[in-house]
């Protein structure tokens, strides 16, 4: 009972740009707690939107100051290249989700009132509105900032935890359709507790078979324990289904289409660009870094699974009549072709090509997704958005801009040449054949035509088909959204044309790979 | 053994005065009979008729109940921390503190926002 | 003679070029961003970037003109596309310069002109945002080193001459007329489209550079589908047989766009495509041959459509489409047509776009009457337009010392020395050409009133004929100016190559004097037919060979059967599987996976039991699946 | 000896598991989830001592952490559903499919 223990040292720098985020999302409570309500929404969104600015200028900062070559916080937090990348990929995306939440009305007044009770009718006349909604992000794209930066795998599980959680409840606030939304988030909850469990008893068996859940020592650990494989073997598999689940990887991806439909348009596009992103990093750490010497072992079952995915998501999407449904495949697609890189390892040149490919693909499909689901928030009808495809066909005569934006962010997650898709699948693509995954390649490239076979079918009903009498209204975009529109056409664009720079951001993030 | 025998002691005492009173009680005491002593003891509330199986209570105390969930195992942490403070240190005290005034975030939010009146 | 070296360039007028694109399209954004905001100085600012970057054009050419001729082919690298696999560059030389010039020229008079003539429709600034994207779109197509680029531009000037010709949206003409024009650009595109796929699976790039380096190297069976593909695109482009139906269907765009788009540069483009792939087609005989025989077909076919048109605009079309045969029929024979081909372009642009505009001007103060029928005697009344008119009239006629005199009759002589046949086809085209160009200018400016009595014609505004009269000195004087001594030819030698011996021009050749007299009796047969002789104000049923030109050699009929029916009959067939259930599949392999789809969605159940059974069993599987390879 | 533990967690954890999928009320699939968390928790606190470190034994005190928020987050879900649609049921939630 005597002797001080050593203080822990901790990065702060190093950690800023999360210390901010959930700084920002701490406040954010406390202005729930004391502004008084008409002023609460005013005082957030400059507060969000700042603070994740502030977080992007830190994260950018740091990569300028040098990236560390060791872990920080007693080796908890890996803050190195690709996680200083991914930080600032979440983080505009983030931003750019902000602004479409803050415009229109997507959100329900009160939560708590019965959907056509005289409650929700008192809610509506007071104007109430859950502008929790703003906090309850920040603190997902706090988790969001630490998962993929975790080192060890505690930290990865609470990330993981503090990530979804405030998810699972901004998924049951949509303001129209509720009990689809509410049964978006109880879907999403029960499946997502029900994964995170088992992605928990995974690390309970790692932990078992290395002593440590400390990712570097793990993959110490492969070569010199004996005689336990079996722990490791279903430990990985654990943490596997885990992962695999925030991914939307078939055969984990049933969730995927029901929560996107039901949820609030700015939040299925915050999930499907920046968990997304989230959840490939941590992938990403926790495969190459925790179980880089097993590759052998894992390669070949994330082989079947990169090409189930793929597959069902491209067959599922064709018979979709929903456009956000339509678009959750499309994303389970996507994944698909993103596992396909994540399987290219090899040489530490081939690491960072697929790790750089990856990068690039991450923010181009991030951009183009908001992009896609900001303009799904402006085609209304009398019932709110208009999800029904149906309902979109003959936009293009009415709306050619914004049909036309569409058609270009369809034409993009097709990876046509000149936008920023075809990039991201050229670069992960040509990392996995110099990997030597080319049947894996092929298969992606079959997938990738079959899936573009839909998103040409969307572009013909805008453009060819009658429209319909009673179609939905586009509704005059707020600055807000119009500028979500305008940013994501525009890296699209950007990005198909200009895919240098970025490449070589990604690049040389991806060169000195993970940190261990 | 020394050490435990004035506690042995006083376990004993207080036994048996306990033992004693109860045992007294019915012999001294004066016997007036009426109902509300016969019915079930709610804090002086009358007994109100409960269905068969113990039937649902409001949604009202739901909230009280996960509130106690949430902050009775934050609490959890203060008892690692209560035991090694001293070696612990500043850093300690400073973490500590830190985690405490979030918590109490959380609780200020509950509080202004109506979670802790009872009706 | 062969193509120089191009050398890697940097600094200068040159080293800018990339401001001649960047202007007009930062223009056109403005504009479209900018939405009502701009309208008060949305024309303005298209008419600055369009005279901006005819500035950098015409420095990037003095610079030019300062350099040795061997040392005229300059490379501009802009960036890395892919790295390894496809740089984006331009390319100065004197080809691309030539049709720089042109397009930011004419097009910056254009845009002038269009100032007056759009003055009082209500999307004035999106009709300039429009011409600058096109202007944008046509100088990218033209400086690409590399053929990605060029199909980029291709595309680009194509939606802009589809959102121009659709420009008027509320008359259902121009709607069908655009959606036209797209449609049969499609067809060509996707021939354009196959060729560079070709030339890509043949070289292994498309950069121009290495294309043409290794073009002698390739197999004359893989030159000659290259090709013929390539032509194919360019007959969609610049409305040659038989992809020509949609230029007639096109003049339901505004005038100006008519004249920009449609005469003077954006249907050149092929033109453009075949001579810049010049070494392609000088390693396969047959392609350059189809070339010349879809020249000589289009410049007659277009010649006898003019012969028979009312409206004014559509007359001058078919001319355009005739002249443009010339240009195809001089490129198809090699380095001796080429040059021939570029001056008759740039000629044919400045003679074109001022009759193009005139008859604007002429429908100006004819409350947009098209009708040559209800025209009749405007040369009194509008003595500026009829002046410029009548100039771009001699000059496409071949008037002596006149520019078409010297650009045509180069290429017929070229051609004669060629190959007779296709020489006297040439010689009878220009006859034909003396007569309905005659025709036009007599039932349009002399002759006897025929108006509508609401019509008060009246000269058009300072702003709209300031342009005809510079267009037509360049009808004057270009000619002489490009073909006297080869002066063009020489210029354009290093980008194109040049035949060993240089032709010499000899002003009364028994070809000039044939030509000469055919369009002669063209002209004389014209006015008495429509200038002396009373023009009945409804067209006269005619022959059946007038019914044929009419109804423009039956190329709609054509299509109709050739291209239509059969996409509707795939249509139909798709609408009956459609009905059957398959979810409007067309073909066996895509209703099988749509079928797949249908069952396979039933999988996604709603309950969320079991698709946490799902995530159970995957679980199970993936721990057996690492169970298995790990103990391998 | 502490395979013992070990047995039992894999147990609880396949009961937990197993749970989610049969039971309908929505609390006590919810319940099922929670046990499969303590499972996990068994299985630290089980490899902390065979291990020889504590590092289990922390980890089971996050574990207890995240699990009390997953409760309330979970119960406020459900509860509003079943107010709405005056069941607890999950299999009565299935309008979102196909």
């Amino acid at each position: 009972m005597n002797g001080t223990i050593e203080a822990p040292t901790i990065e702060y720098a190093l950690l800023a740009p999360m210390l901010v985020v959930f700084g920002a999302a701490i406040v954010g409570v406390l202005v729930e707690a004391f502004a008084p309500r008409y002023l609460r929404s005013a005082i957030h969104l400059p507060l969000t939107l700042l603070s994740l600015a502030g977080a992007f200028a830190l994260a950018v900062w740091q990569a300028l100051k040098g990236v560390p070559t060791k872990p920080a916080a007693m080796g908890a937090v890996a803050v190195d290249g690709p996680a200083l990348f991914i930080w600032g990929t979440i983080l505009v995306l983030a931003f750019v989700s902000v602004l479409l939440i803050k415009d229109e009305e997507h959100f329900v007044g009160s939560a708590a009132a019965l959907p056509g009770s005289a409650e929700e009718e008192q809610s509506l006349v007071e104007r109430a509105a859950h502008t929790e909604v703003y906090p309850l992000l920040l603190f997902a794209v706090g988790g969001m900032l630490l998962f993929p930066a975790a080192n060890d795998l505690l930290v990865a599980f609470v990330a993981l935890e503090v990530m979804s959680l405030p998810l699972y409840l901004l998924c049951g606030l949509a303001r129209r359709r509720r009990l689809l939304s509410q049964e978006a988030a109880v879907k999403y909850f029960l499946l997502g507790a029900f994964s995170s469990a088992f992605f928990l008893y995974g690390t309970a068996l790692l932990y078992g078979y290395a002593g440590s859940v400390d990712l570097a020592k793990i993959n110490l650990a492969l070569g010199s324990v004996g005689g336990q494989d079996t722990l490791l073997y279903i430990g990985a598999a654990m943490l596997g289904v885990g992962l695999l689940f925030k991914i939307g990887a078939a055969p984990f991806q049933a969730w995927k289409p029901d929560v996107y439909q039901g949820s609030p348009t700015p939040i299925t596009a915050l999930m499907a660009s920046g968990t997304l992103v989230a959840a490939f990093g941590a992938l990403l750490r926790v495969f190459w870094v925790g179980l880089g010497g097993l590759d052998w072992d894992w390669r070949p079952v994330f082989y079947g699974v990169a090409i189930l995915t793929m597959v069902v998501g491209a067959i599922l999407a064709i018979t979709q009549t929903d456009i956000k449904r339509m678009l959750a495949y499309s994303s389970i697609a996507h994944g698909g072709f993103l596992l396909v890189g994540v399987i290219a390892t090899g040489s530490a040149a081939q690491n960072t090509a697929a790790l750089s490919g990856l990068l690039f693909y991450l923010v181009a499909y991030g951009f183009t997704t908001v992009g896609a689901f900001a303009v799904v928030t402006m085609v209304r009808d009398a019932g709110g958005e208009a999800w029904h495809l149906s309902r979109w066909a003959g936009l293009g005569k009415r709306s050619p801009l914004l049909a036309g934006t569409f058609a270009f962010f369809l034409l993009a997650f097709a990876g046509i040449p000149l936008t920023s898709g075809f990039f991201g699948k050229y670069a992960v693509f040509q990392a996995a054949v110099s990997g030597g995954a080319l049947p894996l390649v092929i298969v992606g490239v079959v997938a990738s035509a079959v899936a573009a076979f839909f998103y040409v079918r969307v572009i013909v009903l805008m453009f060819f088909s009658d429209p319909a009498a009673d179609g939905p209204s586009v509704v005059l975009p707020s600055r807000g959204t119009a500028a979500v529109v305008g940013i994501a056409a525009l890296a699209t664009v950007v990005l198909g044309v200009f895919p240098q720079p970025l490449l070589d951001l990604a690049h040389s993030a991806a060169q000195s790979l993970f940190v261990r | 053994m020394e050490l435990y025998v004035p506690i042995l002691v006083l376990a004993v005492l207080a036994a048996g005065f306990a033992v004693f009173s109860v045992g007294i009680a019915p012999f001294t005491g004066p016997k007036r009979w009426n109902r509300a002593k016969l019915d079930a003891y709610e804090c002086g509330i009358e007994p109100t008729p409960q269905p068969v199986g113990g039937g649902r209570f409001p949604l009202k105390y739901m909230i009280t109940a996960m509130l106690f969930i949430v902050f009775d195992i934050e609490i959890i942490f203060l008892y690692p921390w209560a035991v090694a403070f001293d070696r612990l240190g500043v850093f300690g005290l400073v973490e500590m503190v830190l985690f405490i005034v979030t918590v109490l975030v959380a609780y200020a939010y509950v509080w202004r926002r109506r979670g802790l009146d009872w009706d | 003679m062969e193509p120089a070296e191009i050398i890697q360039h940097s600094g200068g007028a040159i080293g800018a070029a990339w401001l001649m694109i960047a202007l007009p399209l930062v223009g056109a954004a403005i504009l479209l961003l900018g939405g009502r905001r701009t309208d008060r100085f949305g024309h303005l600012l298209g008419v600055l970037m369009a005279v901006a970057s005819f500035a950098v054009a015409a420095l990037s050419f003095v610079q030019l003109l300062g350099l040795a001729p061997g040392e005229r082919r300059r490379g501009i690298e802009l960036y890395d596309f892919v790295p390894g696999l496809a740089k984006v560059g331009l390319l100065v030389d004197p080809l691309s310069i030539s049709f720089c010039l042109l397009i930011t020229g004419v097009g910056s008079l254009i845009h002038i002109y269009s100032i007056g003539y759009m003055a009082h429709d209500p999307n004035r600034r999106r009709f300039f945002a429009y011409l600058n994207l096109f202007v944008a779109a046509m100088l990218l197509l033209v400086l690409a080193d590399n053929y990605v680029a060029l199909f980029v531009g291709w595309e680009g000037v194509g939606l802009a001459s589809y959102l121009l010709i659709g420009f008027w949206q509320h008359k259902p003409s121009a709607a069908t007329a655009a959606k036209k024009a797209f449609i049969v650009n499609r067809v060509g595109d996707f021939g354009l489209l196959i060729g560079l796929f070709t030339i890509f699976a043949t070289f292994h790039t498309l950069a121009f550079n290495d294309v043409f380096a290794n073009a002698s190297k390739a197999s004359s069976g893989t030159l000659t589908a290259i090709g013929l593909l390539l032509l194919v695109g360019a007959c969609g482009k610049s409305a040659q047989l038989p992809l020509q139906s949609w230029l007639l269907d096109a003049m339901e765009g505004p005038t100006p766009v008519s004249a920009l788009i449609h005469a003077a540069t954006m249907v050149t483009a092929g033109v453009y495509l075949i001579v810049r792939s010049g070494p392609i087609y000088q390693g396969a005989e047959t392609a350059q041959l189809v070339v010349t025989i879809v020249g000589v077909a289009t410049l007659l076919a277009g010649a006898i459509i003019g012969t028979a048109k009312d409206d004014i605009k559509k007359a001058l079309a078919g001319s355009t489409m005739s002249q443009i045969g010339y240009m195809v029929l001089a490129a198809g024979i090699g380095p001796a047509g080429y040059a021939f081909a570029i001056a008759h372009l740039i000629t044919h642009g400045f003679f074109k776009a001022d009759m193009f505009l005139g008859a604007g001007s002429v429908m100006h103060a004819m409350n947009d009457e098209v009708d040559m029928r209800k025209y009749g005697a405007l040369r009194k009344v509008m003595p500026v337009t009829f002046a410029t008119f009548a100039i771009g009239y001699l000059a496409i006629i071949g008037f002596p010392l006149l520019s078409g005199y010297f650009t045509k009759d180069g290429i017929i002589e070229t051609v004669m020395e060629h190959n007779a046949v296709l020489g006297w086809l040439a010689v009878l085209g220009a006859g034909i050409t003396g007569f309905y160009m005659s025709r036009l200018v007599f039932m349009t400016f002399f002759g006897a009133k025929r108006w509508e009595p609401t019509a008060h014609p009246h000269e058009s505004p300072a702003v709209m004929t300031w342009p005809l009269v510079i267009l037509s000195v360049g009808a004057i004087g270009l000619g002489a100016f490009l073909v006297l001594g080869n002066r063009f030819m020489t210029f354009l030698a290093p980008a194109v190559g040049a035949p060993e011996e240089m032709p010499s021009f000899h002003p009364f050749s028994l070809t000039g004097l044939a030509t000469l007299a055919l369009v002669a009796v063209g002209a004389v047969f014209a006015w008495f037919r429509y200038g002396a002789a009373e023009v009945p104000a409804v067209a006269p049923r005619g022959s059946f060979l007038t019914t044929f030109a009419r109804r423009d050699l039956y190329g709609d009929a054509l299509n109709e059967a050739l291209f239509m029916r059969p996409g509707q009959w795939l249509t139909r067939l798709a609408v009956f599987f459609d009905n059957r259930g398959v979810d409007g599949l067309v073909n066996g392999l895509a209703a099988g996976i749509g079928g797949t789809s249908g069952r396979l969605r039933r999988i996604q159940t709603g309950f969320v039991r079991s698709y946490a059974l799902s995530i159970f069993l995957g679980a199970a599987i993936l721990a057996g699946a690492w169970l298995v390879v790990g103990n391998l | 000896m502490t395979t013992h533990y070990l047995v039992l967690s894999a147990l609880l954890f396949a009961i937990g598991g197993v749970g989610v999928l049969v039971r309908r009320n929505a609390i006590v699939v919810f319940m099922c989830v929670e046990l499969m968390l303590n499972a996990c928790n068994l299985a630290f606190v089980t490899f902390a001592r065979q291990n020889g470190n504590l590092d289990g034994q922390l980890i089971a005190f996050f574990v207890m952490i995240v699990a009390a928020a997953e409760v309330v987050i979970g119960l406020a879900i459900i509860v509003t559903i079943f107010r709405t649609r005056r069941s607890a049921s999950v299999d009565d939630a299935s309008l979102l499919k196909y």
